[in-house]
C-alpha cells in the first residue's frame, strides 16, 4: 500500500520529458518532488505563473510571489509571470500537457467531483473546472476509500460534478487504474497489495486483466 | 500631451462609489489586492455591495475587512474559503454568493472590458455551473455560453504606474488585475509607485493608460502572505 | 468651402480633453494638426500603440514603430505598446472615445460604406468595421459629392457596407451634419456655401433649420 | 528544468511544414514579419498553403515572396493592397481570398489558442461579413458568432526570446504575433536576439514559451519599411 508520497511519486512517472504540468494542491503537489532522472518538466501555477521553483528560503519569501495555493514559492530561470485569462487560455487551449488533481469521488466513465459536499460550506471550485474540461490529459490522485471505508471509485459520483467524462488515470494508494470504455481497467497493484483487495475496494465497474503487475516505484 | 489621471490619495479616487454598486476587486487571495482602497470604502461605508473578486479575503484582510462591516451584499468568486465569517455570512443567508470557476471569471472580465458580450467554454459543462446555460458542441465536445461580466467601478493595484494610468504589476501580483482594469466603467488604480510620464518603458506596460480613469500611489503596503511556506537553506 | 485641412480644423473641435481618439487614413490624419488649446488627448493607431506622436525626424525612422497606414512615427512620453488583440479590446470595449473615419458613401440612418467598389479590386476593411461596429462616436469625414457631382449623402448606400446605423456626425467641405431619426440634421454651413448648396449636394433626407449658422473655425 | 526549444536555423524550424497546411505568420504590413522563416518557405518550395495574415506582404518582400511563387492556395486577411501579384491571382481565380475584420482576425486566433470556440463581436454585422452567421442581440445590439482561428504552424517573430521560448517583441512589430504564437498546433518564433534563460525578466514576457515548440535566432533582418514618412528636425 502507498503512502502520500508513494502516490505523487508513482504519478512523477507519467511525466514525459518537455511537459508543462499543473499540480493542484495537496498530493499533487508532491509530484514535484520525484522528477525521474532525465526529464525536464516545468510547472504552471494557474494564478500566473510557468516556471515555478520550490519554496523560498527563509527570508526570501515575496509576498507577490506565490502559486494557486497561496503559498509562497519561487521561480526558475525561464520563468514568466501573465494575468489570469492568458493562465487559462494556456490551460483551455491544451498547452498544459498534464494535470494531476486531487478528487472526492471518480466515476468509471471519467467524470470526477472535487469541489462541493451538499450541506457542508462550499468553498468554490477554484481553477478545477477549467482545468478539468481542458485537460487532455488528467491524472487523479486520491485514496481509493473514504474513511468508513466507503469505495471512492464509483459507477457514478454522488457528490455534484466537477467535471464530466474527463479523467484518463487514477493513482490511488492500492492501485493505478485508466479509464476507459466506461469502466476502470486496472494497470498495476501497489506493492503488498493483491487483486482481490482491489476488488473489495472498488464499486465501479472494475475491469481486471489476467496478469496485474506490481506497480515498479523507480528512484 | 498624455492624459493625466493623478489624484490625491484614496479618498477622491474613491469618489463617487455608492451603496448598490458592482464592483471589480483585484488580487488572488491577499496578493496584488488594493489595500488602500479597501481601506477607504471601509471608511466610507457603502454598503450593499456586490463584489467580483476571485477571492473574499481573510477574516481580517482584504475584502474580509468589508465582510465585517456587512458591506457586501453579494460575491462573485471562485473561491471563499479561508474566512469564517463570510462562511457564517454565507449560511445565515445574509450574503448572496455566485461561484464561478477560475477560468471563466477571467475570461467574463476580460469580455467586459473588450466589447465581446459572450464566449463558448468548455469549462462547467455537465455541472451545477453549466445549468441553465446554453450548450452547444464545438470540435465534438460540449461548451457553455458564459457572458462578459462589468462594474461600475474596477479597483485594481499595480506596482507601478505613471500619470497617463500605464500600469505594471510585480510577479503573480499580476493576476486579477489587468483583466479588472478592462472591465469597468470606471477604474481606479493604486500604485506602489507613481512615476511621471516617460518613465515606464511603452514595451513593458501590461495595462494601458485608456483603461484607467484614477490613479493614485497608495502607502503602508501590508501585503501579508496567505501561507508562508519555505525551505532550509 | 472647406479644404482636406479645413474638414480636419472642424472635426478637430469635436475633440474633449481627455479623450482617447483613432484617426483613420487620409483627412482624418489631418485632424492630429489641429487640436484645440487646452485639450489634451492621446492616439491610438489599432496596429498597437496608445500615445501616438508626430512622424520622426528624418534618420530616426524605426522600422519597428509604425501606425496603422504603415507610416514611421513617434511615440510620446506615456505610450504604451500592446498586441492586435488588445487594441482591438481597447475599441469594441468603447474605450475609445472618438473615431474619425473616411468614407465612399453615409445613409441618413448612419449606415457607412467605405471599404469596397463590386468590381474593383477589393483590398480588404482593415479594422474599419471592428470601429464602427465599436465606436460610441463616430464622425465621417468626407467629400460631400463623388467626382461627377453626385451626392455621397444617401438615403440609402448603394455600396457594400462596412456597418450599419453607426455613423453620428458627418463633416465635409461644405457642411456638418448630424445623423438622429433616420434623417441628416444640417448643423453648420461652411465659410462661403449658401444652404441651397448644401441641399443641392444631398440626397439623403435633409433637416434643414431655420437659421444654420456659418462653421466657426477657431485657430 | 526549463524547456528548451532552441532550434539550429530556419531550416530546422521548418521542419514538416507541409504542402497543403494552414500557417499563421505575425507581422503588419512588413513590420514585424518572419523573414528568415518566409525565406525557408520558398526555399522549401510548398505550395497549396493558407495562410492567415493580416497582411500579404508587397510584390517582392513578406508573404508577397510566397505569392509570387504561387505558393498560397488562400489568403486569410484584413487588408491585402500594396500587392499587384496579389491582385492578379485573385482576379484571375488563382488565389482564394477571405477577408476578415482586423479586430476579429486577432480575437479569432487569441480564441484559438485559449480554448474559446466561438464568441459573439459587434463588427460586420449587417454587412457581408455577417452574412451566413448567427445574429444575437446583446444590450439592444446586434452581434454575430465568429469561430475560433488554429494553423498547423504559426510563425512569429519577437525581438528577443530565450531557450525556454519566452519573448518579447518590440514596439508596434507586436501585432498579432502573440496572438498566432498561442494558435499554432506548432509555433516557430524566430528571434534577433536568442538569450540563455534567465536573462529575460520573467515580469515582461509578452510570449510565454509554453506557446512556443521552436526557437532560433534569425539573421540579416531587412526590415523593410513601407511608407518611410518623416519630418523636418
Amino acid at each position: 500500500m502507498l503512502d502520500k508520497n508513494g502516490i505523487a511519486r508513482r504519478i512523477a512517472q507519467e511525466l514525459q520529458d518537455g511537459y508543462y504540468v499543473n499540480l493542484g494542491i495537496g498530493i499533487p503537489t508532491l509530484v514535484a518532488n520525484y522528477i525521474p532522472q532525465g526529464i525536464d518538466v516545468e510547472f504552471q501555477s494557474e494564478n500566473g505563473i510557468l516556471g515555478m521553483g520550490p519554496f523560498p528560503i527563509e527570508g526570501n519569501e515575496d509576498p507577490d510571489l506565490i502559486n494557486a495555493g497561496k503559498q509562497t514559492i519561487t521561480a526558475l530561470p525561464g520563468a514568466a509571470y501573465f494575468d489570469s485569462a492568458m493562465s487559462f487560455a494556456m490551460i483551455r487551449g491544451r498547452h498544459v500537457q498534464l494535470t494531476v488533481l486531487g478528487a472526492m469521488e471518480v466515476s468509471q466513465n471519467g467524470d470526477i467531483a472535487n469541489w462541493k459536499i451538499p450541506g457542508k460550506m462550499v468553498k468554490g471550485m477554484g481553477g478545477a473546472m477549467d482545468l478539468v474540461a481542458s485537460a487532455e490529459n488528467i491524472i487523479v490522485a486520491m485514496m481509493h476509500t473514504n474513511k468508513a471505508g466507503e469505495s471512492k471509485i464509483l459507477p457514478e459520483c454522488t457528490l455534484p460534478l466537477t467535471g464530466v467524462g474527463c479523467v484518463k488515470k487514477v493513482v490511488t494508494e492500492l492501485a493505478v487504474l485508466e479509464i476507459k470504455d466506461g469502466a476502470f481497467h486496472l494497470l498495476e497493484r501497489a506493492p503488498g497489495v493483491s487483486v482481490e483487495q482491489i476488488i473489495a475496494a472498488t464499486a465501479g465497474k472494475l475491469v481486471v486483466p489476467e496478469v496485474v503487475p506490481e506497480m515498479n516505484l523507480l528512484d | 500631451m498624455a492624459l493625466n489621471k493623478v489624484v490625491a490619495n484614496a479618498e477622491e479616487a474613491c469618489r463617487g462609489i455608492q451603496s448598490g454598486m458592482t464592483l471589480m476587486v483585484g488580487g488572488f487571495g491577499l496578493c496584488g489586492i488594493p489595500e488602500n482602497s479597501i481601506a477607504q470604502l471601509v471608511k466610507m461605508g457603502v454598503i450593499n455591495l456586490t463584489c467580483i473578486s476571485n477571492n473574499a479575503g481573510v477574516d481580517d484582510f482584504g475584502l474580509g475587512l468589508l465582510l465585517q462591516k456587512k458591506q457586501i451584499r453579494k460575491m462573485i468568486s471562485s473561491y471563499v474559503g479561508e474566512n469564517e465569517e463570510f462562511e457564517r455570512q454565507m449560511l445565515s443567508g445574509e450574503l448572496e454568493v455566485d461561484l464561478i470557476p477560475q477560468g471563466s471569471l477571467a475570461e467574463r472580465c476580460r469580455a467586459g472590458g473588450a466589447g465581446i458580450p459572450a464566449f463558448f467554454t468548455p469549462a462547467g459543462y455537465g455541472t451545477e455551473v453549466g445549468e441553465g446555460k446554453e450548450v452547444r458542441i464545438f470540435d465534438g465536445k460540449p461548451h457553455i455560453l458564459e457572458s462578459a461580466l462589468t462594474a461600475d467601478f474596477a479597483i485594481v493595484k499595480a506596482w507601478k504606474g505613471d500619470t497617463a494610468g500605464n500600469l505594471i504589476y510585480k510577479a503573480t501580483a499580476r493576476n486579477f488585475n489587468p483583466l479588472m482594469a478592462m472591465a469597468g466603467k470606471t477604474t481606479i488604480a493604486e500604485v506602489e509607485e507613481l512615476v511621471p510620464n516617460g518613465q515606464l518603458d511603452p514595451n513593458q506596460i501590461h495595462t494601458p493608460g485608456i483603461f484607467v480613469q484614477r490613479i493614485f500611489q497608495g502607502k503602508s503596503y501590508e501585503k501579508r502572505i496567505e501561507q508562508r511556506t519555505v525551505r532550509k537553506a
